[in-house]
């Protein structure tokens, strides 16, 4: 028979159970641990990199487009060549889901069982969260990706992209438009309207596109947030056209950006569209059909001259025209791996710290640096004890004091169903 | 060695934020009979409302970022600010629907919950809409300067939070008024034939679930120190209701122990690629692995409805003793059935 | 002696169909009232009706001086007229004890608060009402079910926790639907001895009853009901005999 | 004028393409009375089943039919296998298992195609035009195959036996029983006939939009769910009538509301409806019990 006595018992052996699983938990971590978040791996501990990107919900196309880049710079190159510090460089996924939670769990994990010694990531959908990861367990990050404006100045640390802020697109698209004779094929454009996907990936265009637009003189005459992944976009595509537009910029994910035009040619839409550096890539016309997309601009950080044979040699090792975000991995995947070379060869020893100070020596250029555009080059120019100032896919790739990039950009139109160069914007145009 | 124990205590972090979350709702649908699917809803309620309250104000000083409110309150009164908004929010969706019984109570709460989550996502002036609010300050964290203890200091913190619902919880159930919720929810013509007002009590037990929702939400919003409206998706609902049917409907500590194996469940997902046939399957696709995990869920969904209807620690059989306040239990009751 | 319970032009039609039209019957305190008649007579309905089960198209309920016409059954409850149902609804993953317990009235642990801090007052209230449920299980010699989950009892136990449950209300009236149905024979004479005992202490009782043999020695006012009005009220004895109730139980003996 | 005259017009498009998704659903949830959570993974199994033929190189029409067979095979196993054990569990179970297969199909759809949209292969058709008014050809077709598909469906239920069958099940299943009928072969046959409608239900979705993807069905559930309650459960009519004021309501919602909460409006819609008259427009009352005590 129980009584009063016995139940409050049971409550304070609750209460005394969950307070001990703390204390013993705590007490356990080694007071002796350095500065950082968990053992640092020395050079003898394994060569993780996180791959910290979506692979399951709306975005994990965006994963699935890196992780091959990822597997042949590592599997293909780094490892066959000898790896680093004498041993394999060892690539573990982490699904950030798209989504803040997800993010801060999956590099919780890497960071803490992985051990990885740099991210390759995350995106903009789980920024906001893995943030605060990154700093906790400084863990250097380089993200093929994050075009949101929040790493604009996130940090002077750990903060790295090879991809340009969509402050930067946002301008180069508002500068192009606004002087179209010279940089859209001699056109012109009076009406210009402006559609945002209500998502974290989207949103981060909309501010830079209309203050640019503001500065460069031609206002826009209609600015527009729409729900993502809908079925029917007539109405905001209606009430867009009100204006009757002739240029209307769309920020937006490839599927929606596909229902959008063609419900707006379906309105009887013929005037141009611009779109953001994730539609301007072949996998999106084929998505969107040759017939709708024709005559569509587009940007893309533009290649420098010296790599343009590199694009190709890139194109082959692919087997297919790069999709979405693969040049910009392409350049995150190998700074990171120089970066650790670099560390190894000059620090004697690879840590998340490491890795993170040579970051801006391999990106930057210093006086009597040679200019390399692969893992093999970057290589061989550090085993020749030379400084190294790489250059890639997705520009000249040197980061300015909080890790962002800045880059010329390519602007394309559709010309009878493929993506061609039209013009061009240097970087410092948009200073 | 410490990087898995750390990995470990921030698992067991989201654990008990889950584990509140199933008491809140075992409070709805184990003690009441209350099916709600909307629960998530409650859960941001109580993120947004503890987000607001500690955000220091935009004219302060320490003001960082582009959010609009912020009353700068102590964590301690941020956790009853979370409790009473979500157990606000709670009162609306219960008033609403009362009238309500079974799937279709279920089908009117995951609409309303839509429709929160939409009016979350649009009014940017309070909850920043896609842009998400970061850094949110997080408790005593200038009290500790290494992050890596921070994490045990805040499992110490979720587990006392944790205890509380969990009290809280187990008390309503215990007392005379869980008496009559159970009641309610066996036969709820009955209990007014007995002289309950069904109503006001089926509400009363929709906002204590609120509470424990908010409780949840704040010590979420507490462990991630950043806050976004996507992180409010029906998958959360469901997930809470496989911690509760795993766990054992009608019973506190089941569902608590329903928590921890759904966390288990999930984490354990992550670490798939060890698994050698599996790894080769991955190389094809590189989301074959990640999303692994949801058919996992799934299946585990499935499977629990039905073949373990009761859960791990089935409701108990409250018997007679000696005349006192409440009876200790034994014998485990037949299944309870999940039915409308 | 007023009537405790006046039921005065009660009618309630369903889509046409008048299942119960214009029903007028009193039920004196302390007696025992027997509600009989021919199927579709209307007596589960009109029982229905004063219990507040269903609403009322017209006419007026009056119990213990107060118009109770359309209050909800939560309120009756408490205002002292407790029903039971044909069909014993018992919560059936709850123990005998627990659903007896269940109905104890005016309980402070049972509101938010008290019940979560356990005040003295709730604890006090609580003693009383396990004492009094130990008293009902005596009274009704079901002590060995007390333990045992509702769902698992027998079709008599159920009866009989039916009858604890409405006993436990402290009630002014108890009105059975249908008490004996379905029981054993044994077991309907030890529930009519029962009902006798309580008509002793001054319980007043209105029962739906099919049983005529048992209802004609058990009750001391019968109000016979066909075609949902009430054709005649009276003594069993004079109500027996009389020429009209036979016809309408036999559908009009003689063409 | 022609801006309002325009909305109406999109509002029945987006209605059209609801409406077929209903008539499946308000059929498959009136007989057999339960919220079936993955209804909308058959549409997307459906448009991927097109999408993968034609890839491999077979004509589109002849792959939309073979997927919206797809579309009937996978609901009636799906039913046999997870829904039919469950028959005496009541309809929370039901629904909770419903969440389960949803997680599952979805995620398998993932794994076998990747997380990328994929484009619908269907050329895009040049709208009819009335003064300024655009009326998008494909959903005219789209709004005639729904009317065919709900006329079929009334006359099924109607006229033939199976029909009436269904409908005795429905109404009361006991009842059904002890008057000689096989319930589990006109269930069985509820579900298959669901099933083909949400296969076409899934092909037009998918061709309405042009491109799909993995979440295309459960992104599209609730929004078909209003539909059909707001009709009335378990009548075709009542589904198509529910699934017009849908479309319209989003549409005008969009156009003169605000764009962020049409979506919002349409659940709106849902709650009121199930609040003030469970049964819908055109539902019995019986059929759709709201039992605040069920």
């Amino acid at each position: 028979m129980t009584s009063n006595k016995n139940r409050r018992s049971r409550y304070t052996a609750l209460a005394g159970l969950s307070v001990s699983a703390v204390l013993m938990t705590a007490c356990s971590s080694s007071p002796d641990v350095p500065g950082s978040d968990g053992p640092e791996a020395s050079s003898s501990g394994k060569m993780n990199v996180g791959v910290l990107l979506p692979f399951t919900g709306e975005y994990s196309w965006v994963g699935e487009n890196v992780d091959e880049v990822v597997q042949m710079i590592i599997n293909d190159q780094v490892n066959p060549s000898g790896g680093i510090g004498g041993q394999d460089v060892v690539i573990v996924l982490g699904d950030e889901e798209g989504t803040v939670d997800g993010g801060v769990l999956a590099a919780r994990k890497l960071a803490n069982t992985d051990q990885v010694l740099a991210f390759i990531g995350p995106t903009s959908l789980s920024f906001t969260g893995v943030r605060q990861v990154i700093v906790d367990t400084k863990t250097p990050m380089v993200s093929p990706a994050a075009g949101t404006v929040e790493l604009d100045s996130a940090g002077e640390e750990y903060f790295h992209r090879a991809v340009p802020s969509d402050s930067l697109g946002g301008k180069a698209i508002a500068k192009a438009i606004s002087e179209a004779e010279e940089l859209l094929e001699g056109e012109s454009f009076e009406t210009v309207s402006l559609m945002v996907g209500d998502a974290p990936a989207l949103v981060s265009f909309e501010e830079p596109i209309q203050a640019a637009m503001e500065e460069y003189g031609t206002p826009l005459a209609k600015s527009v947030r729409y729900s993502v992944n809908r079925e029917s976009y007539r109405s905001e595509v209606s009430d867009i056209l009100g204006d009757d537009p002739d240029m209307i910029i769309l920020v937006g994910s490839p599927a929606d950006s596909a229902k959008v035009m063609a419900q707006a040619q379906q309105n009887g839409y013929d005037g141009s569209w611009f779109v953001t550096q994730d539609q301007t890539n072949a996998e999106y016309i084929e998505l969107a059909g040759a017939d709708v997309v024709e005559g569509v601009y587009g940007l893309q950080e533009a290649a420098p001259e010296a790599a343009a044979d590199l694009r190709e040699t890139f194109t082959e090792a692919l087997g297919h025209d790069p999709d979405i975000f693969q040049t910009n991995a392409y350049d995150a995947v190998n700074l990171t791996v120089l970066a650790m070379y670099l560390a190894d060869k000059e620090d004697g020893e690879v840590t998340r710290a490491t890795v993170d100070a040579r970051l801006e020596d391999v990106a930057n250029p210093e006086d009597g640096d040679v200019v390399v555009t692969s893992w093999e080059e970057g290589k061989a120019a550090i085993d020749a004890g030379d400084g190294i100032d790489y250059q890639g896919l997705s520009g000249p790739v040197d980061f300015d004091e909080f890790g962002n990039i800045t880059a010329p950009f390519d602007i394309l139109q559709v010309q009878s169903g493929e993506f061609a160069p039209v013009s061009v914007i240097q970087a410092d145009e948009l200073q | 060695m410490t990087g898995w124990l750390l990995f470990g205590a921030f698992v067991l972090t989201n654990a008990l934020i889950y584990g509140i979350l199933a008491l809140g709702l075992n409070t709805q649908y184990g003690l009441a009979g209350q099916a709600n699917f909307g629960f998530v809803a409650l859960f941001a309620a109580g993120a947004f409302a503890t987000t607001l309250a500690v955000l220091p104000p935009p004219d302060s000083p320490e003001y960082v970022g582009t959010y609009e409110i912020g009353f700068g309150l102590p964590w301690g009164a941020a956790l009853l600010v979370a409790a009473a908004t979500a157990g606000g929010v709670a009162l609306l969706m219960g008033l609403v629907c009362l009238r309500l019984g079974g799937h279709y109570l279920a089908m009117v709460t995951f609409a309303m919950a839509q429709v929160f989550a939409s009016f979350l996502a649009n009014e940017e002036w309070i909850t920043k809409g896609q842009f998400g609010i970061s850094p949110v300050p997080q408790p005593l964290r200038d009290q500790v300067d290494e992050a890596s203890t921070y994490i045990y200091l805040y499992l110490g913190l979720a587990a006392v939070v944790t205890l509380v619902a969990y009290i809280l919880a187990e008390r309503a159930g215990r007392s005379p008024f869980g008496r009559v919720l159970r009641g309610i929810r066996e036969d709820e013509v009955a209990a007014r034939t007995l002289g309950k007002a069904a109503g006001a009590f089926k509400l009363k037990a929709f906002v204590l679930g609120g509470v424990l929702a908010g409780l949840a939400g704040a010590v979420w919003v507490g462990s991630i120190g950043a806050v976004h409206v996507g992180q409010f998706i029906p998958v959360v609902t469901f997930n809470v209701w496989l911690a509760v049917l795993l766990g054992g409907v009608g019973n506190n500590r089941g569902v608590l122990l329903g928590a921890l194996l759904l966390v288990l469940i999930r984490e354990s997902t992550r670490f798939l690629e060890g698994v050698p046939f599996l790894a080769d399957l991955a190389a094809s696709n590189a989301s074959f692995l990640p999303s692994l995990r949801y058919v996992i869920i799934g299946l585990a969904l499935i499977l629990v409805v039905r073949f373990a209807p009761q859960g791990v620690l089935p409701e108990r059989l409250r018997k007679r003793v000696q005349p006192d306040l409440t009876a200790d239990e034994s014998a485990p009751v037949e299944p309870v059935q999940v039915k409308a | 002696m007023n009537a405790l319970l006046e039921v005065r032009e009660v009618r309630k039609a369903f889509g046409g169909v008048k299942a119960v039209n214009g029903a007028t019957f009193t039920v004196a305190p302390g007696s025992i009232t027997g509600l009989i008649g021919p199927n579709g007579a209307g007596k589960t309905t009109t029982f229905d009706l004063i219990s507040g089960r269903t609403a009322c198209d017209g006419g007026t309920v009056q119990f213990d001086g107060k118009n109770v016409t359309g209050n909800p059954i939560h309120k009756l409850s408490c205002a002292g007229l407790v029903r039971t149902f044909q069909i014993p609804r018992a919560f059936q993953r709850m123990t005998a004890w627990e659903n007896l317990l269940f109905s104890g009235t005016n309980h402070p642990g049972e509101g938010f608060w008290a019940g979560l801090i356990s005040t003295g007052s709730s604890r006090r209230r609580e003693k009383e009402v396990a004492a009094q449920a130990d008293e009902v299980l005596t009274f009704l010699e079901i002590d060995h079910i007390a333990n045992l989950s509702a769902g698992s009892l027998s079709g008599g136990q159920r009866k009989l926790l039916e009858l604890g449950r409405a006993l436990m209300r402290d009630p002014k009236l108890i009105m059975l639907d249908e008490p004996f149905a379905g029981v054993a024979p044994a077991l309907t004479g030890k529930i009519a001895q029962k009902l006798v005992e309580l008509r002793e202490q001054g319980m007043t009782i209105v029962l739906v009853e099919h049983d005529l043999e048992t209802v004609m020695r058990l009750v001391d006012h019968l109000v016979v009901m066909h075609m949902g009005a009430v054709l005649v009220a009276g003594d069993p004895s004079v109500v027996r005999t009389d020429e009209r109730v036979l016809e309408a139980y036999l559908g009009g003996a003689h063409v | 004028m022609d801006y309002f005259l325009q909305t109406i017009v999109y509002g029945l498009a987006t209605g059209a393409v609801i409406s077929v998704a209903a008539v499946g659903l308000t059929l498959s949830f009136g007989v057999t009375g339960f919220i079936n959570f993955s209804y909308g993974e058959i549409l997307t199994v459906a448009a991927y089943t097109t999408y993968a033929l034609t890839q491999a190189g077979m004509a589109l029409p002849l792959a939309a039919l073979i997927a919206i067979f797809m579309g009937g095979v996978v609901t009636f196993l799906v039913a046999r296998g997870f829904f039919e054990p469950l028959r005496d569990r009541g309809p929370l179970a039901l629904l909770i298992t419903g969440v389960g297969v949803a997680f599952v199909i979805q995620s398998l759809v993932q794994m076998a195609f990747g997380g990328s949209p994929k484009p619908f292969p269907l050329p895009l058709m040049t709208p009819w035009q009335i003064g300024e008014v655009y009326i998008p050809k494909l959903q005219v077709i789209i709004l005639v195959l729904a009317i065919v598909c709900m006329i079929a469906v009334h006359a099924l239920l109607r006229y033939t036996l199976m029909g009436r069958t269904m409908r005795a099940a429905a109404s009361n299943d006991a009842l059904a029983k002890l008057s000689g009928l096989n319930t589990r072969r006109i269930i069985g046959g509820t579900w298959l006939v669901s099933g083909l409608i949400a296969g076409l239900g899934g092909v037009l979705l998918a061709s309405s939009q042009g491109n799909m993807s993995p979440t295309l069905g459960f992104n599209f559930l609730l929004v078909v769910f209003a539909a059909a309650m707001l009709g009335g459960i378990g009548q075709p009519y009542g589904a198509m009538l529910g699934a017009l004021v849908i479309g319209l309501g989003i549409e005008f919602g969009a156009a003169y509301v605000s764009a962020d909460y049409s979506q919002a409006l349409a659940f709106g819609v849902l709650i009121v409806v199930l609040l003030v008259r469970p049964s819908g427009f055109l539902g019995k009352p019986s059929l759709a019990t709201a039992g605040g005590a069920s």
